[in-house]
This record gives C-alpha cells, sequence and structure tokens, in this order.
C-alpha cells in the first residue's frame, strides 16, 4: 500500500494514500468535530456528504478551508485543525444551525444524547446574532405508530436518507425541496405511514438531534402501571438482554437477563415474561410449515412455494408487503414471537389468572421500533382489543429504569415469571442474524429425520456477512438456506428469488444490521460492529448455557399444545398464532 | 447521401457553397444576387425579427426582386433589434438596426432597389479573424 | 409545494408509460422524462410522479425529490397563459420589480399561484437572454420587451378571453 | 431617382447626439441643399461607432474617411471642402496616439474595432441551420485536420499551447484538463457540453448555441478524439428553446454528413452526442452538481476530488467544457496556437465573450480581446450610460462575482486582474449601473438569487446566505446597525471559506465587493436611514405638498389602501403607517404635489 506523510498540527503521521484527514488525525491522536459524518465501519458506509462543515481544517497552501472528513491527505499536507480561523468557522457554522433549529431542549425526546447539543455544549455558542430578523425553516410534524418526524429539527446530515436507501434500500426518505427549505421527507411530504417506510427505525438509529424519533409509550406505560384495575404483564425480546447493559454504562456484550427481571418486577409489573418462550413458539410453527412444505414439495407437489421465509421480523414483513407483493405466499405466515406472545397471554393466560382481556396489559420490550406498529395491526386485535398492547424499546426502558431511580448494578438477579417466562437456548438466539434459522433447523431436523442432532451448533449459520448461506444436510436431503440481514441484502435475495437465480430451501431475514442485537430501538451503536460483534456473543453465551437449546423440548411449550392448542398447525394454532400479509404496494389507480 | 468521407470531399463543398454565397466583407465579383441575413436569435425574435423577415421575403417576391433571404444567428447589437445585413452585388455588407415592417419597406424600396443608404446603419465594431 | 389531487386515466398513464419506454425506461433520464411528461400534462402531480417511479424502478421518494429541486418542474397546473417575469440582473436593475408588483397587484396573485379562473398565472425566470430588451415579460410563447408597470393592464387584457 | 456618389454617415449613438450629433446632421444636410448637392450627396444616421471618446464621428463613404469631435459649426467645412473641392479637413481626422500619425482612410484602421470574433465568428455571418453554410466558413476542416494528421496527444498540446482557459468561471486550463482526461483509464469515457447558463443576464453561450451550433459540435468530437471518449453529452438549460432546437438541428445535419457517427472522415473514430436538459437550477453549472443531475438526480455537487476527469459520469471519467470554451478550439486547431496566444495578455489568452446589459447604451453581445479595459467596454463599446446619467459600477461574474466601481475603470479584463480587483471573470455577464441604482439592493438582490439557487446541502451556503440576505434586508428596510456590517463580513467571509461549492463560495462576493467599494451608502442606510438611489421603498415617505395639492381627490382614488385621506378642494394626506409606498398617488397626481422623501 502507497504510504504519505503529513503533519497534522506539526505532528507527523503517516497513513495509507486514499485517507482523509479526519482519520489521519485520529490516527495521530487529535480528534476533529464531526456532525454530519458517519462511519458504519463494518457496515462499509461511510457517510461523508461534507454537509455540516463543522470539521473544516485549515490546510497550507489551499484558499478555504477543508472538510476533514471527506478532503484527502497526500504527500507533505500540513493540517491545522484547531487554528483561530477554524475556530471561529466552526463557531459560526454552530450559530448558523442553531439559528434555524428550535430551542425546546428541555423537553426534547434527545435531550442529553443529542449530537447537535454536544456539538453546541464544545463550540460555546452562547448567543444567536439577530435571531429576531431570523426566518426559521418549519414542517408539520409527522406522527407514525412507531416514529416521530420533527423535521425543525433536522440538520440535513442526511445520515437517515443513507440509512434508508443505501444501506436498507427502502426508498422511504429523500433530501426535498431546495436551500433553506430543503429536508429529508418522504414523497410528497405525506405521513410515514402512507410512505413505503417498514419502521425499521435504522434512520432514528442514527439521526443526530430530535428530528426522528420513537413514539414513547412510557408515559403510558406508568398510567397503566399505576391503575390498579389493570394487571401489568410484559414480556422482553431476546436481542434486549445483550444491550441494556450498555445504557448503565456496563461493556457491550454483558447479559442483564436477571437484572433486567429484577428491574422489571421493581417497575411494577405483575408478571415478568419473556418473548424467549414464544420464540420456541414460533419454531414449532414455523418448522411444523416448513417441514410441510418441504414434504409436499419433494413429493412433486407443484402448488408449493419454496424457500419459506421467516416472518418474525415486522419491518422485513412490511418491507415485502410493500415492495414485494408477488411473493407474499412465500413466507411463513407464523406471527412474529412478540404476537405469540400477546395471542396466548391474552387467551391461555388470562383464562389461567382468571383476568379479563381488556384487564389484562400485555407490554413488550423490544429492541425494535416496528413492534410498535406491528402490535397496532388489525390482524392482531381481538374485537378492538391488541394482543400486545403496546411496545417500548431498549432505550425507552433504560430511560424508564433511570426514571424510577433503580441502581441497577446493584439489582439481584431474577428468574422470569411462568409458563411464559420459560425457553430454551433456540428461543435466545432469535436475537442474532441466522439465530431464527438455526433454531428452526434444531427441530425441524429431530422432527423429519426422527433421530437426535449430531451437533446443536450450527457456526455456519453464524456470522456479520451480510448475505450468507450453507447447507444442511438433513439425513441424506440436502437443506439449502439463505440469510440475511439488512434489508438491501434482503432485496438482492428476493430479486434472486423473483428471477428463479437460487434454490433456497428457507431463508431467514432480519431487517437490521446484526439482527435484532443490531436494532432501531436499541442503545445506539454508531454502526460500531464491534458493538454488535460483542452482543451476539452474549446471545449465543446465553445459548450455550441453556440446559434446554431446543424449542421443541421447552416443558412448557409441551404443556401449552397439550392443554391449549392441540399440536402446531392446527385450527387453533391456526386461528392464535399465524396470519396473512396483505398487498401494501401503491396501486396505480385509473377511472 | 452527403457524406463527407475525407477532406477533399469536404473542401469541394466549402468551394460549392462559397461560389454561391458571400462570407466576408470584401468585395467580390459580380454575379451574385443580393443577400439578406436577418438576425434569429431569441432576443431578435422577441423584437419582432420573424415578422421582418417574413415581410422582407413577401415584399421581395411581390416587388421582383432577385434575393437570398437566410436566417442567422446574433449579430451582437442586442439594443438595435432587428437587425439585418443587406449586401448588393459589388458592395460592402451593410447592417441596419431597428428593422420593423416599415424599415424594411425603407430598404427594399431605397437601398435594395436603388443603392440609396438609409438611416439606422450600424457601423460593424469588430474585427472578423478571417479578414 | 403545494398540490392537487388528480385522477389519471388509462390513456394517461398509457402515455406515461409510453414516455418511460421512449427512454428506454432508464432512470438516468430522469429529468428528460419528468420534462417530456410535464409537457404533455401541464404539470407533474403526485400521481403522475408515482407512475414515473414505478417505470424507471426508482422510489417515489427520490422523484418527489428531484421534482422539488428543479424550478422548472411545477406540481400544480400553470394558467392558459403563465406569465413569467424575467428578473435577471438586467431586468432588475431596469425595473422588473415594480413590473412583477403590478402584475401581482392587478390579477391579486402571488408567484408560483394561478388565478381562481384558471386563466393566468405568475412565475419568476432568471434571464431568458434578451436582456437588450430588459425589462421583460412572457405570456405563453410571447415575449414583451420594455415592459413599463403602466403597460401590464393592457397586456392582461390582451388575453382576457382567452 | 437620386443617385448619390457620396454617403455621409452620422453616427446617433446616444452618446453621440448627446454632443450634438442632431444638430450635425441638420447643418450638414442644410449646408448639401444650400450648396446645390441634393441629388449627390446624402446624410444618414448610424447606430453607435463604438468610438464614442471622439464623438460625434462621421463616416464618408466611398473614400471610408473618418473625421471625429465634429462639431456643427464644422459642417458647412466638411461639404465645401470634402465634397466639393474633394479635400480632407486634416484638423477633424483622427490622429493615432501611440504613433501621431494622422489617419486618412478608415479602411483597415479599425481604431475603433475594439472587438475581435472568434467564439462568435460566425454568429451573424451564417444560418445556424445549414451545415453547408458552416463548412463554407472553413467547419469541420479543425475536426478534418486533427482526425487525419494530428494525434490526439499532439491536439491537447495545441491546445496547451494555445493557453485557452476554461470560460465558464474559475479559468482552468482547457489543454489541462484535457490531459487530464486522457490519462484517466476507463474503457469508456465521456465529453460534457456545459451549456447550463445560469447568471442572470448572460447569454453568451445561448448566443453561440443559436448562431453556429456546428462549433460546438464539431469542438466536442475534437475533445472526444483528444480524450478517448465516444459520447458526448450537452446539458443545456430547458429555459433556452430556440438553443435546443437549432442544436438538434446540427446534431441531425451533423450525422447526415458524417461529422458524428462511425468511422468520421473514414478515420474508424466514432463519436455521437445526445442531449440532457436542465431544469432550472443554477448549480447544475458546477461540474460536479452538474453530472449529478444528468445522472437523473438532484443537482448537488459533491466534494473534488475525485475530479469528474478521474470519476464522472456514471462513474467514468468525464472532460466537462463551457460552450465558448469549445466554440474557440476548431479555430485554434485551424489557425494554430501561435495565432491565438498572439491575443490577449501574458495570462489570459485570446477573446472574451460577454453580455453587456444594465444602464448602458448600447446593450448586446460583445466578444473583446483579453485585456481591454473595462472603460473601453462601457464606454466605447457600450457607448456610454444611457440617458447620460453618472456611471456608478459593473458588476462582473454575475452573482459570483464582485461590483466593481469608477476607480476600476481602467483594470484590464482578464482573469487574474479581475480578482485582483475583487471580481471574476465569471462566465461573462457585464450589468452596467447607474446613479440610480442603490448598491445594497444590488448585494441584497444577487443574495436573494444565491438563496434561491442554493441546493442547501451544506450549512453556510443553506443558511448563511439566508441570514446575510436577511441582514441586508434589514438595512435597506432601516434597521441596521453598524454591528451588522462587522456580522456581515464575518458571516461572509465564514461562507467564503466553508461552504462545499463555488456557487456557496462565491455567494457573498457581491456582499463583500459593495462593502469594500460602495461602503458609505450602507452607512446613509444605517445611520441617515436613506436610501440615496431611491430604491430602497422602506426608506422612502411619499409626502403630499400642501402648497401644491389642490383638493382633486385623484391620489385618494388612486390609492390601492386607502391612507390617503382629504375632503374635496383640501389638502390631502397620506398615513404613512398605511402606506405601500406603490406610487400609485405620485403617478396620478397633475400638480406635482406628491413628493418622495
Amino acid at each position: 500500500m502507497e504510504m504519505v506523510t503529513l503533519t497534522i498540527d506539526d505532528k507527523a503521521v503517516e497513513v495509507p494514500k486514499g485517507t482523509t484527514i479526519y482519520k489521519a488525525a485520529k490516527k495521530a491522536g487529535i480528534e476533529i468535530p464531526v456532525l454530519c459524518y458517519m462511519d458504519l465501519g463494518d457496515l462499509n458506509i461511510e457517510h461523508k456528504p461534507g454537509g455540516c462543515r463543522i470539521c473544516v481544517v485549515e490546510v497550507e497552501g489551499r484558499r478555504n478551508l477543508a472538510p476533514s472528513c471527506s478532503t484527502e491527505v497526500y504527500e507533505g499536507m500540513q493540517v491545522h485543525t484547531h487554528t483561530i480561523r477554524v475556530l471561529n468557522a466552526r463557531q459560526t457554522i454552530m450559530e448558523l444551525l442553531l439559528s434555524d433549529h428550535p430551542k425546546d431542549c428541555l423537553i426534547c425526546p434527545k435531550s442529553g444524547n443529542c449530537d447537535l447539543q454536544n456539538m453546541a455544549i464544545k463550540m460555546g455558542v452562547r448567543e444567536i446574532h439577530n435571531q429576531d430578523i431570523a426566518e426559521v425553516s418549519t414542517y408539520r410534524t409527522d406522527f407514525s405508530p412507531a416514529i416521530i418526524r420533527d423535521m425543525n429539527k433536522c440538520i440535513m446530515c442526511r445520515r437517515c436518507e443513507t440509512m434508508c436507501n443505501e444501506f436498507q434500500t427502502v426508498g422511504a426518505l429523500s433530501a426535498i425541496n431546495r436551500g433553506f427549505m430543503s429536508v429529508v421527507a418522504p414523497a410528497f411530504e405525506m405521513d410515514l405511514e402512507d410512505s413505503v417506510c417498514t419502521y425499521c427505525g435504522q434512520c432514528v438509529a442514527v439521526c443526530p438531534t430530535g428530528a426522528l424519533t420513537e413514539v414513547d409509550h412510557t408515559h403510558r406505560l406508568i398510567r397503566d402501571l399505576s391503575n390498579p384495575s389493570k394487571t401489568v404483564i410484559v414480556q422482553t425480546a431476546p436481542a434486549v438482554r445483550a444491550a441494556l447493559g450498555e445504557a448503565f454504562g456496563l461493556p457491550p456484550g454483558t447479559l442483564v437477563t436477571g437484572k433486567m427481571a429484577a428491574a422489571l418486577r421493581r417497575l411494577g409489573f405483575k408478571y415478568v415474561f419473556d418473548t424467549d418462550f414464544s420464540a420456541d413458539l414460533t419454531i414449532m410453527e414455523e418448522g411444523a410449515e416448513l417441514l410441510d412444505r418441504l414434504t409436499r414439495h419433494l413429493k412433486g407437489d407443484k402448488t408449493v412455494r419454496l424457500p419459506i421465509l421467516t416472518s418474525c421480523c415486522p419491518s422485513w414483513v412490511n418491507f415485502f408487503e410493500a415492495q414485494f407483493p408477488d411473493m407474499l405466499d412465500i413466507p411463513s405466515t407464523a406471527r412474529s414471537p412478540q404476537q405469540m406472545f400477546g395471542a396466548i397471554a391474552k387467551t391461555y393466560f388470562a383464562d389461567k389468572i382468571k383476568v379479563k382481556r381488556d384487564h389484562l396489559v400485555v407490554v413488550s420490550i423490544m429492541p425494535c421500533l416496528a413492534k410498535k406498529y406491528e402490535c397496532t395491526r388489525d390482524e392482531f386485535k381481538v374485537d378492538g382489543n391488541p394482543d400486545v398492547d403496546y411496545s417500548i424499546s431498549t432505550r425507552e426502558l433504560a430511560h424508564l429504569i433511570k426514571q424510577a431511580n433503580i441502581d441497577f448494578h446493584t439489582l439481584p438477579d431474577e428468574e422470569f415469571d411462568l409458563p411464559l417466562g420459560e425457553s430454551t437456548g433456540a428461543g435466545v438466539i432469535f436475537g442474532a442474524t441466522g439465530g431464527v434459522i438455526e433454531a428452526a433447523i434444531r427441530t425441524a431436523y429431530e422432527l423429519y429425520t426422527n433421530k437426535k442432532l449430531p451437533r446443536i451448533d450450527f457456526q455456519e449459520l453464524r456470522g456479520m456477512d451480510g448475505i450468507r448461506e450453507a447447507v444442511i444436510d438433513f439425513d441424506g436431503l440436502p437443506l439449502n438456506i439463505g440469510i440475511a440481514h439488512g434489508l438491501g441484502n434482503a432485496r438482492k435475495l428476493l430479486e434472486d428469488i423473483r428471477s428463479g437465480k437460487n434454490s433456497y430451501h428457507a431463508i431467514e431475514i432480519m431487517a437490521c444490521p446484526g439482527g435484532c442485537i443490531g436494532g432501531g430501538g436499541q442503545p445506539l451503536h454508531h454502526g460500531n460492529f464491534s458493538i454488535l460483534k460483542k452482543r451476539m456473543e452474549a446471545i449465543y453465551r446465553e445459548d450455550a448455557a441453556k440446559s434446554i437449546r431446543k424449542s421443541h423440548e421447552n416443558p412448557y411449550i409441551i404443556k401449552l399444545y397439550e392443554e391449549f392448542l392441540g399440536k402446531p398447525m392446527s385450527e387453533k394454532s391456526h386461528k392464535l398464532l399465524h396470519t396473512h400479509y396483505v398487498d401494501k404496494s401503491k396501486k396505480i389507480i385509473y377511472i | 447521401m452527403n457524406k463527407l468521407r475525407n477532406l477533399a470531399e469536404l473542401s469541394n463543398l466549402k468551394e460549392r457553397v462559397r461560389s454561391k454565397t458571400r462570407f466576408t466583407d470584401k468585395i467580390k465579383d459580380s454575379g451574385q444576387p443580393v443577400q439578406i441575413r436577418v438576425a434569429m436569435a431569441t432576443c431578435s425574435i422577441a423584437s419582432g425579427s420573424r415578422e421582418t423577415m417574413n415581410y422582407i421575403v413577401d415584399e421581395l417576391d411581390k416587388r421582383n426582386v432577385d434575393a437570398t433571404v437566410t436566417q442567422t444567428g446574433c449579430m451582437g447589437y442586442c439594443y438595435a433589434e432587428p437587425t439585418i445585413e443587406v449586401t448588393l452585388p459589388d458592395q460592402e455588407p451593410v447592417l441596419f438596426g431597428y428593422v420593423d415592417v416599415k424599415k424594411a419597406d425603407e430598404i427594399i424600396e431605397k437601398y435594395i432597389k436603388s443603392g440609396i443608404l438609409v438611416d439606422g446603419i450600424i457601423p460593424v465594431n469588430y474585427k472578423r479573424i478571417d479578414e | 409545494m403545494s398540490r392537487i389531487k388528480v385522477e389519471l386515466k388509462k390513456k394517461d398513464v398509457d402515455t406515461i408509460k409510453e414516455i418511460c419506454r421512449s427512454f428506454n425506461n432508464n432512470p438516468d433520464e430522469l429529468i428528460n422524462v419528468l420534462h417530456t411528461t410535464q409537457h404533455a400534462f401541464g404539470y407533474l402531480p403526485a400521481e403522475i410522479q408515482e407512475v414515473v417511479a414505478r417505470e424507471l424502478r426508482i422510489a417515489v421518494a427520490k422523484v418527489y425529490g428531484v421534482v422539488t429541486f428543479y424550478s422548472f418542474f411545477s406540481m400544480v397546473p400553470k394558467g392558459r397563459n403563465p406569465i413569467s417575469v424575467c428578473t435577471g440582473t438586467a431586468c432588475y436593475v431596469r425595473g422588473a420589480e415594480n413590473v412583477l408588483s403590478e402584475f401581482r397587484k392587478e390579477l391579486n396573485i402571488d408567484v408560483g399561484e394561478t388565478t381562481p379562473d384558471g386563466r393566468f398565472s405568475i412565475s419568476c425566470l432568471r434571464c431568458i437572454g434578451a436582456c437588450g430588451l430588459a425589462p421583460v415579460v412572457m405570456v405563453g410563447e410571447k415575449t414583451y420587451g420594455r415592459v413599463s408597470p403602466e403597460m401590464v393592464r393592457d397586456i392582461i387584457r390582451e388575453y382576457e378571453d382567452q | 431617382m437620386a443617385d448619390f456618389k457620396i454617403h455621409l454617415l452620422v453616427c446617433g449613438g446616444t452618446k453621440c447626439r448627446s454632443s450634438l450629433s442632431t444638430i450635425l446632421t441638420e447643418q450638414l444636410r442644410t449646408e448639401i441643399k444650400n450648396q446645390g448637392l441634393d441629388d449627390y450627396a446624402q446624410v444618414v444616421t448610424t447606430g453607435c461607432f463604438g468610438f464614442c471618446e471622439k464623438g460625434p464621428v462621421i463616416k464618408i463613404i466611398p473614400d471610408h474617411t473618418i473625421y471625429t469631435k465634429v462639431k456643427p459649426d464644422d459642417a458647412e467645412e466638411i461639404v465645401t471642402e470634402h465634397i466639393v473641392k474633394v479635400r480632407k479637413v486634416n484638423r477633424l481626422l483622427y490622429k493615432d496616439p501611440k504613433t501621431d500619425k494622422i489617419i486618412t482612410d478608415a479602411r483597415g484602421m479599425e481604431i475603433y474595432k475594439k472587438q475581435i470574433r472568434i467564439a462568435l465568428r460566425n454568429c451573424g455571418m451564417i444560418d445556424p441551420e445549414s451545415i453547408e453554410e458552416y463548412v463554407a466558413r472553413d467547419g469541420y476542416a479543425a475536426l478534418g485536420k486533427a482526425l487525419t494528421s494530428m494525434t490526439p496527444e499532439e491536439t491537447i498540446q495545441v491546445i496547451k499551447l494555445s493557453g485557452l482557459r476554461g470560460r465558464g468561471g474559475a479559468g482552468f486550463l482547457t489543454g489541462l484538463k484535457w490531459e487530464l482526461t486522457r490519462q484517466t483509464h476507463g474503457d469508456e469515457k465521456y465529453v460534457v457540453c456545459n451549456a447550463d447558463e445560469g447568471d442572470p443576464g448572460a447569454f453568451m453561450d445561448r448566443s453561440i448555441l443559436e448562431g453556429d451550433p456546428h462549433s460546438v459540435i464539431e469542438a466536442m468530437a475534437i475533445n472526444g478524439y483528444c480524450t478517448g471518449a465516444s459520447q458526448g453529452l450537452v446539458y443545456i438549460r430547458a429555459e433556452y428553446p430556440l438553443a435546443i432546437e437549432r442544436l438538434k438541428k446540427a446534431i441531425q445535419q451533423a450525422r447526415e454528413y458524417g461529422m458524428l457517427g462511425e468511422d468520421i472522415f473514414s478515420t474508424g473514430f466514432n463519436f455521437d452526442i445526445s442531449i440532457r436538459y436542465g431544469a432550472g437550477a443554477f448549480v447544475c453549472g458546477e461540474e460536479t452538481a452538474l453530472i449529478h443531475s444528468m445522472e437523473g438526480g438532484r443537482g448537488e455537487p459533491t466534494m473534488k476530488p475525485p475530479f469528474p476527469s478521474v470519476k464522472g459520469y456514471l462513474g467514468k471519467p468525464t472532460n466537462v467544457n463551457n460552450v465558448e470554451t469549445l466554440a474557440n478550439v476548431p479555430v485554434i486547431i485551424n489557425k494554430g496556437h501561435e495565432w491565438f496566444s498572439s491575443i490577449g495578455t501574458e495570462r489570459s489568452k485570446g477573446t472574451k465573450v460577454f453580455a453587456l446589459a444594465g444602464k448602458v447604451n448600447n446593450v448586446g453581445l460583445i466578444e473583446v480581446p483579453m485585456g481591454i479595459t473595462l472603460r473601453e467596454v462601457i464606454f466605447e463599446i457600450g457607448g456610454g450610460i444611457k440617458n447620460d446619467k453618472k456611471f456608478k459600477g459593473i458588476q462582473i461574474g454575475g452573482p459570483s462575482g464582485g461590483c466593481l466601481t469608477e476607480k476600476h475603470l481602467d483594470v484590464p479584463i482578464d482573469y487574474d486582474s479581475l480578482v485582483d480587483a475583487g471580481a471574476m471573470m465569471g462566465s461573462g455577464g457585464m450589468i452596467i449601473m447607474d446613479e440610480d441604482d442603490c448598491m445594497v439592493d444590488v448585494a441584497k438582490y444577487f443574495l436573494d438569487f444565491t438563496v434561491d439557487e442554493s441546493c442547501g446541502k451544506c450549512t453556510p451556503c443553506r443558511i448563511g446566505n439566508k441570514r446575510l440576505h436577511e441582514l441586508l434586508v434589514n438595512i435597506t428596510k432601516g434597521n441596521g446597525t453598524e454591528e451588522d456590517i462587522e456580522r456581515l463580513i464575518n458571516l461572509a467571509s465564514v461562507i467564503k471559506d466553508t461552504s462545499l461549492c463555488m456557487l456557496g463560495q462565491s455567494a457573498p462576493n457581491p456582499v463583500l465587493s459593495t462593502l469594500e467599494n460602495f461602503r458609505e451608502e450602507y452607512h446613509t442606510h444605517i445611520h441617515d436611514k436613506k436610501c440615496p438611489a431611491g430604491v430602497c421603498k422602506d426608506l422612502m415617505k411619499y409626502e403630499i405638498v400642501p402648497e401644491n395639492c389642490v383638493g382633486c381627490t385623484a391620489c385618494a382614488r388612486a390609492c390601492p389602501v386607502g391612507a390617503i385621506t382629504g375632503e374635496r378642494k383640501e389638502i390631502h394626506i397620506i398615513d404613512q403607517s398605511l402606506c405601500i409606498k406603490c406610487g400609485a398617488c405620485m403617478d396620478r397626481c397633475k400638480f406635482n404635489a406628491v413628493i418622495i422623501n
């Protein structure tokens, strides 16, 4: 590799040719402030539009200041990162940004966790000149079931646009208008709800200000918990326990399952359950469906379509409903674990504890924003009463714990309640990319071959590559498995299926990078894959530590079928645990 | 087939056109009819050069004057649009500005028919590179 | 950008499809496609953009992003007699601003708007290159040069029954 | 019918008329009549000779004598001496200031010909819709010469040696730019003609495309040959329907005549051109924005490097040239680089086309050799200031340029001198302003333009220019303070220092240059709350002079907002809080009772 030597603030640095000043400075231990810049390292997305101009530096011999995030170094370059000229420019730019930004930090959901706020503190802006004559760009606030867009707070960093278009290829957002009124919005400034948005929440996860935030249900939760006539129960998704600790300063990858259960109990939930339980249930149904389709396919039934696609990711469901309406018949009809949990909780469990459906409040803690939308879908309501009342994100839970002054660190490890709190290792690994399909194989193999699995860990299904494939030997039958995480990767797989280019039997798709561990509701990872990898390791650690690691061996699942459901894909199962998909693509309607 | 396959064909075409049309201020041998060029750029048209050109074509025909009328681009005198250039045989080209229909009539009657200059001449104030 | 709701007819959809096809459904040609489509329909309502996006296989948000970026594209129909006042520098220093405000006053609409009867709309454009005639106003294809505020009423009157 | 042997052409340009050329014409006519020469000599008035400082000017045909500074009283002598006695009036002949030689025959003297037409060589000369007329004027000879007898490298070398610099604004050496693209490896390359002329008040490129489209096509083919591209794209403003139509026709003809297409001049060279339309975005004049626009996206600029010559259209090496730059190319190939570089100055070779507009008599399209002074352009070619007003400033380079003043009149027009003076060559807009123009208002006008045209990508341009504009509006409303000037300067310099593209970087230039050259006008607005030019409406007050008011009620009836009250036959009063300063009352008053204060 060709190397170049330059000096930054009189320090000599040697970096490969093509390196930017920002990265070279970083190597030299000099931190240059950046705002719009975003390096999602392992996702191979380096977002450097050079738009905010906060990162400008002085380069000797250059007429104007250079944006360090997007200026490449050259041999002998002399850079000064903090001259008075630079400081004045940064401060002036910061003042400009603030002159077109609401100053309601006290009640802003991002307050305390806002890049713009931090930068304002760093720049020491104390006054905004001529604010009285300054026009402010204002836009209508857009409330969707999962995401709130308050574009008055947009600083045009365009990170959301990159996530939505380049990474997820959803195409819900684009920069619109020009000049002072330019902003990022869906087509025709329609509500997100009417757009192709899947609520994956990746835009929210990268937004540096309060422009994109999740719908906050913590107030509603506090009201419900304080209502004596209601029985409030909670389920927690597998990925939450692997990331929640980060919000309390614990290193990434710290498992906090026990502390989380304890915290939830202290918050006042009557029963603290685990979505892992319903993940096991999902495997029972989805696995049965896979085997059914597979067997019929092998027998030559032409009406069966393969591959079967997993359906536990609600963002992914939204994606194919809007963009691949011709393929609605290939995803599994199994509901997601969140919804299976709700359906069982409000029937089987409600009966057990003799609480009426509408007095039982089912709350989910999810690493995800799309889950907020998923539980509002009409298919998951009985007489208008939703199976899951609402979902709060990992970030919201962390906030709530802090608000309740619960000292997270000193909490004892506690167990989940029974029966909906018992789970297997297969349920846990739902939280990481490849986990659902691995869990499905652990069960499907044994049911299909009637033999015991020779090994439980399928390393070939794990990892961080965007698209992975593996062949699993089902006792002589080679089963072709595809895995994708990130909707951009999912699109590639789907297009290959559509054009008949691949011959997978089963595919797992997760909308977020790394699967649910990288979900839009998780503590921010800022694209740092090492954090995601740590969370993933934690998930597999928990799996390995479980005494039972196959869903069909979960005693409470077995009991649930015996007492209530009958068998997988029974009539009752169909009614409670399966769903159908709708074509949400925009139809060209003419008269 | 109009294709020019080599330099010789290009040069032949050049000579053929030049024998019919004058492109310089230099006075050439007689034998060419009166030549009129009407500036027809956006600003000329906006000032009415299309009307002027149509009028000239019709009137020359009516008045039996043998002349060629062609359109051309901007002559540069935006302030004096519409502008036309008239080249009489054996004469230097003369440029007229503000040529509305009335002026055109005067130019045809006096200058084109009898060689009498009329008001509104625009002195050419640039050098051409082929002179 | 303000917009109005329209219903497309099958033949309109076919027209748009035909236009896209004439550019090989190539997304690079989006701007040319939008030009041609606007020429055919007079404006680019949301419904048309949806069809274009689908035909070129690009996100409709992107199409909208492009439509709102370029001042040439309009999502509202122009008046039958679109009035464009040149506000290029030459016209500005020769009083285009006064001419413009006279039109606004006379027609009681602002720049970018259309009169309720659909007869006139006003827009500004930056230099049509007829600086010698400044200030310049265009009504449809017709150009008026050296326009003064006093001429405005007469210009409007020319189109009153159209 | 009279058969005039002698024509006396009297300059009727505005400047000469103001120095009594109209009376001179009358005197000449009377004298001719008096001497019985009615059928022999005729007086004809002409447009401006572009020789205004020596006006009034008379040219006599057929002997091409030019008399300068002719007074009405000289009429008799001219008729008696020149026409009757066929003797030249020596004292009125032009004396060359350099050689002190008296010029007797103006033919070839061309002293008043300040312009040289290279890029415009065919404009107004040939029928733009006839490829044959273009060929007759040496068209496609340069392409033929390059293809048949020169290598691409040799051709680039000629362009390099000619010293031709990009005419679109920044003035990068054209040959060097071509070479960069040639040297970049790529399976496919593109050449692009930037015809997105966006400066308000500039129409050079439009005129060339309307008047001589083939010169651009020929140059693009040469450009393609030199860089290794077989595809050319013209990015043209949709606001130029005539130029588009003629360009399309020309491309069609060029294909018919084999000047585009396959195996051009039987050399195996293939090249064709397609058209992409702009859609009304000034920023698309910037190469990277232009390329994004051609790719069907929003015309937002991106960081350079990578330069288009490395990574351009569709990610391929792309060479972007401006229309006027290209129009020079065939001539340079035909006549050689020495010829071209003999015109102009040391570092700025050749000519530059300008659109001369604003408060100048001879508004028009001019092409002048580099190095000519602003004075020559304004007062000679331009014929001076309209209506004999006082010259105040000249805005060069459009919204990116600067406003120069009286003291810059002798600045030579070349890339470097203009930058030193605080303006820039830009694409060639030249707007002349007189005493009636308010320079704060002019700065505000240009800021309004850049705010409108900013793409919105980077903070300093998106918000900064908006804030600059607001400060200027505030000053023109009479609410400015001395600190606002400091604020303007700081903001302007940060915007220049930090904006992403040239649009933002140069947007504050009109503010900075007017602050530099017309600071006192800002002060008058801020401290005296007055606009000396009478442009800023908020600083104007319409008032009724009681002595002149007869109480006719005409003003009150004309007022659209009912701000004027008064009984019939009584003095009327304007309520300043209601007045919108439309001036209707003043227009209507027949008694000069309404005045501006």
